[in-house]
């Protein structure tokens, strides 16, 4: 049975029919979505122990081959669930009210979404990676003017990442002469010192492609336009799903090339490239999380945030070791579920409030609760405190800089990590605690789907951080089937190079502490409550200064000392301006072609003096 | 300019103005109610650019309200202080607030002080009473005593049920 | 004044495992200074190398919320008064009013002032006064012990009888927070 | 029998009845010449299977050659001939909405296809040369007989342009004649003995009109002009029709007449380099320039050039990857370009507006023209699953095995495709974008269903490439071996109808 | 058993805590020639505390409050104290570095909840202030796991053993030097409790904590006093041989933060972040350098 091939016919028919003939019934579009996605999830339950299964198609010269591997595997099925979730939120996200008619390209979405793990030969790679591409494009610029600009950022980037991404793999057809993508890989590593040249230059096109998804390096700044603008829910899938691909990419490629016969320069261990890469990884984690804490509008704060922990991911792919590698991917996971949890929070939020701005919002948190809680365990989860999930892979990601000695790269991955508290606690106050405003006073809690949702990622993330090896174990299960080596890790426990740690028993200890506390709690006197507005003013009554609570609610440039101090430095080194410049200086340039090139008078004067060129050129010869 | 000069001018611009030479910097200028804007514009004009204060006084035997106004230049050093009479039964007058902001408050506690009102003036709500509703608490005809006695309470020291604590004696 | 309801020997002894909290209240009290008039002056030196109210457990705090005692230290003019009274309703139980000189007794020097009240204990319920126009840091330490000694004993019930005559001093704060009609009669029209 | 030659009869019929048939009926032109193309349609499929088992030569007029004129009758130019012919029939189908055209219109137009479809068919260079002044002809009366009043002013530029070109292709046509004698394709690529500066003078004489018909770089000039004087149909059919037959051309002078065998092989050399830097620059520039304009037409009109090049390093390359790829670009650009103008002549008509960006938000009042806009558009910058992309993925295959030179010129493609990508994305989303537009919503049936069939032509190829499979493979084994695959048919004469 | 002596550490930590609280206290006020208080004050303040009634603006608040004492008694669990743990764990630095956060997190959340500016103001310095010291201390760790590798505090403590010579405040005095500018901040001690800034924005974070939430708060600086001092003992003090050593040297520390507490006036906050990138950061930096090479 063609399972992986069926599946993916099956989200592109489904679109595509969705797209044709449901134009007018969105709530359709959203059912066949939700199926789909359930349909990807059991495909992707099916296939589970079938490691032989191959499926090829003949077109024209080239093989179309899926395979499933365990490491394309675990990401279709992490990224499966995700998204089942993510759709059983949209189910109920897009009512009348908020619906949007991207459920149909993002139903195709699921198809590249497949293919683009299972593809086992270049060309099926690049066919996946360029339907992602614009059925992205199309759901990120949905119809508005504001989106629209984000989009074709977004796109353009896109663009040249492909654009790469094409010529690595034919430089890299001709020097191996194989499209598998396994093969030629292990092929171009067999030319390690003989053809350097070439391989850093298959390398540096690769990296651009991956890095430009992935907005690693100069490319973070995509994130934050495409997150904000896109449609609410999307959003969660752009920064849990999307945004990985480039994570994968970077896995098949990069990684295993110079893990094996590389020769050439070495710093602390690890080939030159990597390091560079390390560094990039770092630097991004760094310029994420300074960016993050400028920013007032939740959508972007977060997409930074993304930027932040893909930098994290990257260093610990930098690091060349299988244990940076298990412990990259399972941050990667780690980052799919509680980024989508944040995102679905925000989305709640926004469902209800329609606001953006965190100034404007403030203390949905007494009226939201599930929501509130989703997005407090998805930001423990993210600032990597344990007991939640995020504290064993950030865990695991410093231990692999230990065990190679990367200390100087260990630096900025500290900063990056303590200054995700400053903008994730800046999150939780501006949203959901401080002042509610009045505007917001009657607005009812998430709906049932959302909620349940919210409740089973919150949950998931909970359960994880206590046993890491829900995930930790089918990871190196796929690690070892990619790479042929494994690092050891218990079910509760993470071991690392300086230390190994018992999640469980931290988990078990923050709950015992917590009852501690709680008896304490108990013992002491009773509480009143009050209303927020009622509090320390200097003994001032608000309505004497017709107050209203928004206008009492600190968020506008919260980190205002720290802005201040950091803010010259961003505006120097920013990749936005030396863009923004360059796309600038190529809208002219086009536009002086167009003017000066395709002037008709120059016509017949080209014309003649081509000729005779020519003829000289014959005469001469 | 000299004290002089600047006494032939106000002579000169406002004939009406009853101008007075005092200590060694100062003029005193008594000023018809009706011409003051036009009389403090006048000076201003003359580079006396620094409102200093506006005050009031009540005269209650001549049954009149004085408004007085000082103003003082940085380039000529003069102090000039000038005082406008009017009726005690109708008290109005012309607001200086379009020439200083600042004269903006102090007329509001004018206004609010001893019920002197400021045509022109954008804002004479409350300012520092809290709610009050009883005369214009710097008029002489006001009896503070009886009103804090009404209000507050008279002062019975009896009443106090609270302990008083005598000092020790310092050690 | 009508008639006002106090807090009974039985209420107090009625707590009877209040009492050793009492103990730990009593030696440890924090202090909201409310410093409405000059008697704030007088704090530093209380608090300082000479006197050092801090040996008592007695110390300065920022918010009504974290407070035990409120320490009224001047005159209280009305609007003042509106703050204060809110200030002692944010502050949790229980709580003490410490009247600091003559003005929060009768209007000291301002009796006849047509701007401050004459008797706090008419608004909020005063536990302690120090008489004296200032009191000296000596006066402010002898009366402080002497609340210490009468929270030991669970005898500073203000915070009580606020609770149970609730309505009469919400009226007296009423009439002159929120007067309706002129005190002396002859309203002026201003405007 | 010469019944080949009913591939060129049946416009050419057409051509003498029009004038005679719209005396009586107003819409004879349009009927007949519909008609005409119908048939040459008909006729060119049915003869397919035939010409794929074997290519076959038509002698006119019973001079064998090299003295007489003949067509060849190859997978190759018949699959060109019925893809021209069905451009243009679909052409005239979209255009059926527009009423009053006159009956020269239709003259002209089929004289253009014939033209077109000629000297895809002829294997004689002064026979190249009489269709290509036919057509030039044709296309400078159909540019001025545009609505717009640029047409005519970019009409005789062009017609100037033409002109040399067509001056510079007779030179070079004369020099052949004066050092060979003879002037049939066939036998010119057995010639052996030329001095290989005057051969490469020769070659790139007779080159250039096509060059400029496929906008290449130094001759591109006119392409805004001219675009933004045709009238839609018409300059679909400069970038479907006659682009293709002037792709077609340059294949088989590259790689026929100039074959390494023969005495124009090292010319021939050159100019592949040199097609190969001059498709990358054109590639540069057309999608450069495109990239902020905003006018419709011209937009269209410069990513034509922009096809162009990148089809024009496919013929550089000239290996057998690459040539697959180029005719796969050839279809696809073809019907994209059709595709693309028609929605654009429907959009301008309904909205009243020439440039693109005044559009916003016709998509959600037409979705099904924008969508396939849209579709067109992914198609023209190699999206997979439409044919576009085994275009240019042959051609990038290849040029980055040969490496070289032809690294810039994949470069080029790369980047040039980068500019593409993102101003068609941006057309497409400017038609979905929210806005206040109003209009009313009219049904175009003439439109709709020619344009599924375009799009599904896109389509079918890009997802099943092997239906392409038996055509390509026999044109690419047709222009690689152009000894036994041509010279030998021709001359021996032994396939002949 | 285990979570006896859990309950047995928790407590003594907070009780540790706030002995030291009350000694600062003292000391302060000695040299400020001030009698001072009793030294158990503290106690006596947490336990009117929990004896008054309290005041709070939404069950967050309660949630946030609980949260921020449990997880510092969390942490405190993983530090060993003479060698000795409550239950067996390598006690990683990282595990306690970012057990702590989760207290100040919750912390956070419950005032922030108060939806009082001023507490946000103060939570937004002290987060700020953290970046400030994390940073340096994250360089510490980095040089123990580049002269030592490893990050756990029971084998750091059991490396320095026999002597004061082998303790590694002598050995890397560097890096003492800025873990001792570290702890400062980390205590919110003057120069560098502008996050509090009573008379500025009213005790900041703790503004509208009452009764037991401020009793709770008191716990919690008293346990994060515990374990921040702690920790510095067993990196660079050989952690003690005894219990009493080792509370001996805390005791010490805290002492002398206190005494600098006592003399200084307070930076900005930025001023204080760069303060502490700039001197505790190289210092952490050149200490690196010397172990790496």
């Amino acid at each position: 049975m063609n399972l992986i091939s069926t599946g993916i016919l099956t989200c592109f028919t489904a679109g595509l029919f969705s797209l044709i003939f449901l134009q007018r019934v969105k709530k359709l579009q959203w059912i066949i979505f939700f199926i789909t996605a359930l349909f990807m999830a059991a495909v992707a339950y099916r296939l589970y122990g079938s490691w032989q299964l191959t499926e090829s198609y003949q077109t024209g010269i080239f093989l179309l081959t899926f395979h499933n591997g365990y490491f394309g595997w675990i990401f279709f099925g992490m990224t499966s669930i995700v998204t089942l979730l993510i759709a059983l939120f949209s189910l109920s996200y897009n009512d009348k009210k908020h619906a949007t008619a991207i459920a149909p390209l993002w139903t195709m979405l699921l198809g590249a979404n497949a293919g683009i793990f299972f593809a086992a030969d270049w060309i099926t790679f690049i066919i996946a990676w360029e339907i992602m591409g614009w059925t992205s494009f199309f759901i990120i610029a949905h119809g508005k003017p504001k989106s629209f600009k984000a989009g074709i950022y977004y796109y353009s980037l896109s663009m040249i990442g492909a654009v790469t991404l094409l010529a690595a793999v034919f430089i890299l057809y001709t020097a191996t002469g194989t499209m598998n993508i396994s093969d030629s890989i292990k092929a171009l590593s067999g030319l390690w010192g003989n053809r350097d040249g070439m391989i850093y230059t298959v390398v540096t096109l690769f990296a651009v492609t991956f890095f430009a998804k992935a907005a690693i390096g100069p490319f973070y700044m995509w994130p934050a336009k495409a997150h904000a603008e896109a449609p609410d829910d999307f959003s969660s899938f752009l920064s849990g799903i999307m945004i990985k691909y480039g994570i994968f990419g970077l896995l098949i490629t990069i990684v295993p090339l110079f893990r094996m016969n590389y020769s050439g320069p070495v710093v602390w261990n690890i080939p030159l490239a990597l390091y560079l890469m390390g560094w990039i990884g770092a630097l991004t984690a760094v310029s994420g999380t300074l960016l993050a804490v400028r920013e007032n509008d939740m959508k972007r704060l977060m997409a930074f945030s993304t930027v932040s922990n893909i930098g994290f991911i990257t260093l610990a792919l930098s690091v060349n070791t299988v244990f940076g590698i298990v412990a990259a991917v399972y941050h990667t996971f780690n980052h799919m579920v509680f980024k989508g949890t944040i995102f679905l929070s925000m989305a709640s939020v926004k469902f209800r409030t329609g606001e953006r701005d965190m100034h404007k919002l403030g203390g949905i948190g007494y009226r939201m609760p599930i929501a509130f809680f989703a997005f407090l365990i998805g930001i423990i989860s993210a600032a990597g405190i344990p007991p939640m999930a995020g504290f064993s892979s950030k865990w695991m990601i410093f231990q692999s800089l230990f065990g190679e000695k990367l200390l100087f790269l260990a630096i900025p991955a500290f900063l990056a990590s303590t200054g995700a508290f400053l903008y994730l606690y800046r999150g939780l106050h501006s949203i959901y605690l401080g002042q509610l405003s009045p505007r917001f006073s009657s607005i009812k809690p998430a709906p049932p789907l959302q909620s349940i949702t919210m409740i089973l990622m919150m949950l998931s993330i909970f359960v994880v951080g206590a046993f890491p090896g829900i995930f930790l174990t089918p990871i190196r299960g796929a690690i070892a089937a990619f790479t042929g080596e494994t690092i050891s890790a218990g079910f509760t426990t993470i071991s690392g190079v300086t230390a190994n740690v018992n999640l469980f028993m931290v988990s078990l200890t923050f709950i015992g502490s917590f009852l501690l506390v709680l008896f304490l709690y108990v013992v002491g006197k009773k509480r009143r409550h009050v209303e927020p507005l009622d509090s320390y003013m200097s003994g001032e009554y608000p309505e004497d200064w017709n107050m209203i609570p928004e206008q009492y609610h600190y968020a506008f440039r919260f980190y205002e000392p720290f802005e201040k101090m950091i803010n010259p430095t961003l505006e120097r080194y920013s990749f936005e301006n030396w863009f923004e410049n360059f796309i600038y200086n190529t809208k002219r340039f086009s536009t002086s072609l167009g003017r000066w090139l395709y002037r008709q008078q120059l016509g017949a004067f080209i014309v003649i003096t081509a000729l005779t060129l020519i003829i000289l050129t014959g005469v001469v010869w | 300019m000299k004290r002089n000069e600047i006494m032939e001018k106000i002579k000169a611009g406002f004939p009406g103005a009853d101008a007075e030479p005092r200590f060694s910097n100062q003029i005193h200028a008594a000023v018809p109610a009706a011409q003051i804007t036009g009389f403090i514009t006048y000076l201003k004009q003359m580079d006396f650019k620094h409102l200093v204060n506006i005050t009031c006084v009540d005269w209650i035997e001549e049954n009149q309200f004085e408004v007085v106004y000082n103003v003082w230049s940085y380039e000529h050093h003069i102090h000039i202080t000038v005082k406008s009479v009017i009726d005690r039964t109708k008290p109005e007058l012309q607001s200086i607030s379009s020439l200083w902001p600042a004269a903006q408050v102090y007329e509001q506690e004018i206004h609010e002080m001893f019920g002197v009102v400021f045509l022109g003036n954008p804002d004479l709500g409350p300012l520092f009473l809290h709610n009050w509703l009883d005369l214009p608490p710097l008029r002489k005809d006001f009896n503070a005593e009886e009103y804090s006695g009404a209000a507050y309470g008279f002062v019975e020291t009896d009443t106090a049920e609270a302990t008083c604590i005598v000092p020790m004696e310092e050690n | 004044m009508s008639e006002m309801l106090t807090v009974s020997r039985q209420d107090i002894m009625d707590g009877r495992y209040e009492r050793v909290l009492d103990w730990f209240r009593s030696r440890s009290m924090w202090m909201l200074y409310y410093c409405t008039g000059c008697g704030a002056i007088e704090l530093p030196p209380t608090m300082t190398s000479r006197f050092d109210m801090e040996r008592f457990g007695i110390g300065p705090m920022a918010t009504p919320r974290q407070a035990d005692i409120l320490l009224i230290t001047g005159y209280i003019s009305v609007k003042t008064l509106k703050r204060v009274v809110r200030t002692y309703d944010q502050m949790p139980e229980p709580k003490w009013v410490v009247g600091f000189g003559s003005c929060p007794i009768n209007g000291g020097i301002y009796w006849n002032s047509y701007a401050t009240i004459n008797h706090l204990e008419k608004y909020i319920p005063i536990d302690l006064s120090i008489a004296g126009c200032m009191p000296r840091p000596q006066a402010v330490l002898s009366g402080l012990t002497r609340l210490m000694e009468q929270v030991k004993k669970g005898e500073a019930v203000g915070y009580k009888k606020y609770k149970m005559n609730y309505d009469w001093y919400k009226k007296n704060q009423d009439e002159v927070l929120y007067r309706t009609e002129p005190v002396l009669g002859g309203s002026h029209e201003a405007e | 029998m010469n019944n080949a030659l009913l591939l060129l009869a049946f416009p050419l019929t057409a051509v003498f009845l029009i004038p005679v048939g719209t005396v009586f009926y107003k819409g004879f032109g349009r009927f007949l010449s519909m008609l005409s193309y119908l048939a040459g349609i008909v006729y060119g499929i049915y003869l397919f299977p035939s010409i794929l088992a074997g290519s076959k030569t038509v002698i006119v007029g019973n001079w064998a050659p090299p003295f007489g004129i003949n067509l060849f009758i190859s997978p190759f130019s018949l699959g060109l001939v019925i893809l021209i012919f069905s451009a243009a029939f679909i052409i005239m189908v979209t255009d059926l909405q527009n009423k009053g055209k006159s009956g020269q219109y239709y003259l002209l137009y089929t004289l253009f296809v014939m033209a077109s479809a000629g000297m895809v068919l002829t294997g004689d260079i002064f026979n190249l040369f009489v269709f290509l002044e036919i057509g030039g002809i044709a296309s400078f009366a159909l540019i001025a007989a545009g609505a717009s009043p640029m047409g005519s002013a970019g009409s005789l530029r062009y017609l100037i342009q033409a002109q040399i070109t067509s001056l510079s292709m007779l030179a070079g046509i004369i020099l052949i004649y004066s050092a060979s004698g003879v002037l049939n394709i066939a036998v010119l690529a057995q010639f052996k003995t030329f001095n290989p500066a005057f051969a490469f003078l020769a070659l790139a004489l007779l080159l250039f009109p096509f060059m400029l018909e496929s906008k290449l770089f130094p001759l591109h000039t006119w392409v805004g002009g001219a675009y933004l004087g045709a009238d839609h149909p018409f300059a679909a059919s400069m970038s479907g029709i006659a682009a293709t037959a002037a792709g077609a051309v340059m294949l088989r002078i590259v790689l026929t007449l100039a074959n390494p065998q023969s005495g124009f092989g090292t010319a021939g050399k050159s100019i592949q380099t040199m097609l190969i830097i001059l498709g990358g620059i054109t590639v540069l520039i057309g999608e450069g320039a495109a990239f902020t304009e905003k006018n419709f037409k011209k937009t269209l009109g410069y990513s034509s050039a922009g096809q162009m090049g990148i089809i024009a390093v496919g013929i550089g390359l000239a290996t057998k990857d690459a040539l697959a790829g180029v005719l796969f670009l050839i279809l696809n650009h073809t019907a994209a370009k059709i595709l693309l103008f028609s929605v654009a002549g429907l959009f301008s008509k309904v909205s009243g507006k020439e440039k693109w960006a005044d559009m916003k938000g016709i998509g959600r009042i037409y979705p099904l023209p924008a969508a396939l806009f849209a579709a067109g558009a992914m198609a023209l910058f190699g999206i997979p699953m439409f044919s576009g992309f085994w275009g240019k993925l042959y051609v990038l295959k290849s040029a980055f095995a040969l490496g070289g030179l032809a690294y810039a010129g994949a470069g080029a493609i790369l980047l040039g495709t980068i500019f593409e990508g993102i101003y068609f994305m941006k057309i497409s989303h400017t038609f979905f974008e929210k806005s206040d537009i109003s209009l009313e919503r009219k049904h175009y049936p003439f439109f709709g269903i020619p344009a599924l069939f375009l799009a599904a032509v896109l389509l079918a190829p890009g997802l099943f490439p092997s239906i392409l499979g038996p055509w390509v493979q026999a044109s690419v084994k047709e222009l690689l071996n152009p000894i036994s695959g041509y010279v030998h048919i021709i001359l021996t004469s032994g396939g002949a109808m | 058993m285990v979570v006896l002596t859990s309950l047995f550490l928790a407590f003594s930590a907070m009780v540790v805590g706030l002995l030291f609280m009350g000694i600062g206290r003292k000391v302060t006020a000695r040299l400020q020639r001030r009698y001072g208080p009793p030294f158990w004050q503290s106690y006596i303040d947490v336990i009117k505390c929990f004896s008054r009634n309290s005041i709070s603006h939404s069950y967050i608040q309660d949630l946030g409050s609980m949260m921020g004492l449990a997880g510092l008694i969390a942490a405190a669990m993983f530090v060993p104290i003479a060698g000795w743990l409550p239950f067996p764990s390598a006690s990683p630095i990282i595990v306690i570095l970012y057990l702590m956060p989760i207290g100040y997190l919750g912390m956070a959340m419950g005032v922030s909840a108060s939806g009082n500016p001023l507490a946000a103001i103060g939570i937004g310095r002290a987060l700020t202030l953290m970046l400030g010291y994390e940073v340096p201390y994250a360089i510490l760790l980095l040089t123990f796991i580049a002269s030592s590798n490893t990050s756990s505090l029971a084998v750091l403590s059991d490396l320095q053993t026999g002597g004061i010579g082998n303790w590694f405040a002598v050995k890397m005095p560097i890096g003492f030097i800025a873990s001792i500018i570290c702890l400062q901040a980390m205590l919110a001690e003057k120069p560098f409790d502008t996050m509090i800034a009573p008379a500025e924005i009213a005790s900041g974070p703790m503004v509208e904590l009452s009764g037991k939430f401020l009793g709770m708060a008191f716990l919690q600086h008293a346990v994060a006093i515990f374990i921040e001092t702690g920790l510095i003992v067993n990196m660079y003090l050989g952690g003690g041989a005894t219990v009493l050593s080792f509370v001996f040297k805390q005791f010490l520390l805290y002492t002398f933060a206190m005494a600098v507490n006592g003399i200084y006036g307070r930076y900005r906050v930025e001023q204080a972040v760069k303060f502490l990138w700039i001197f505790a950061g190289s210092l952490a930096v050149i200490q690196l350098l010397i172990n790496i090479f």
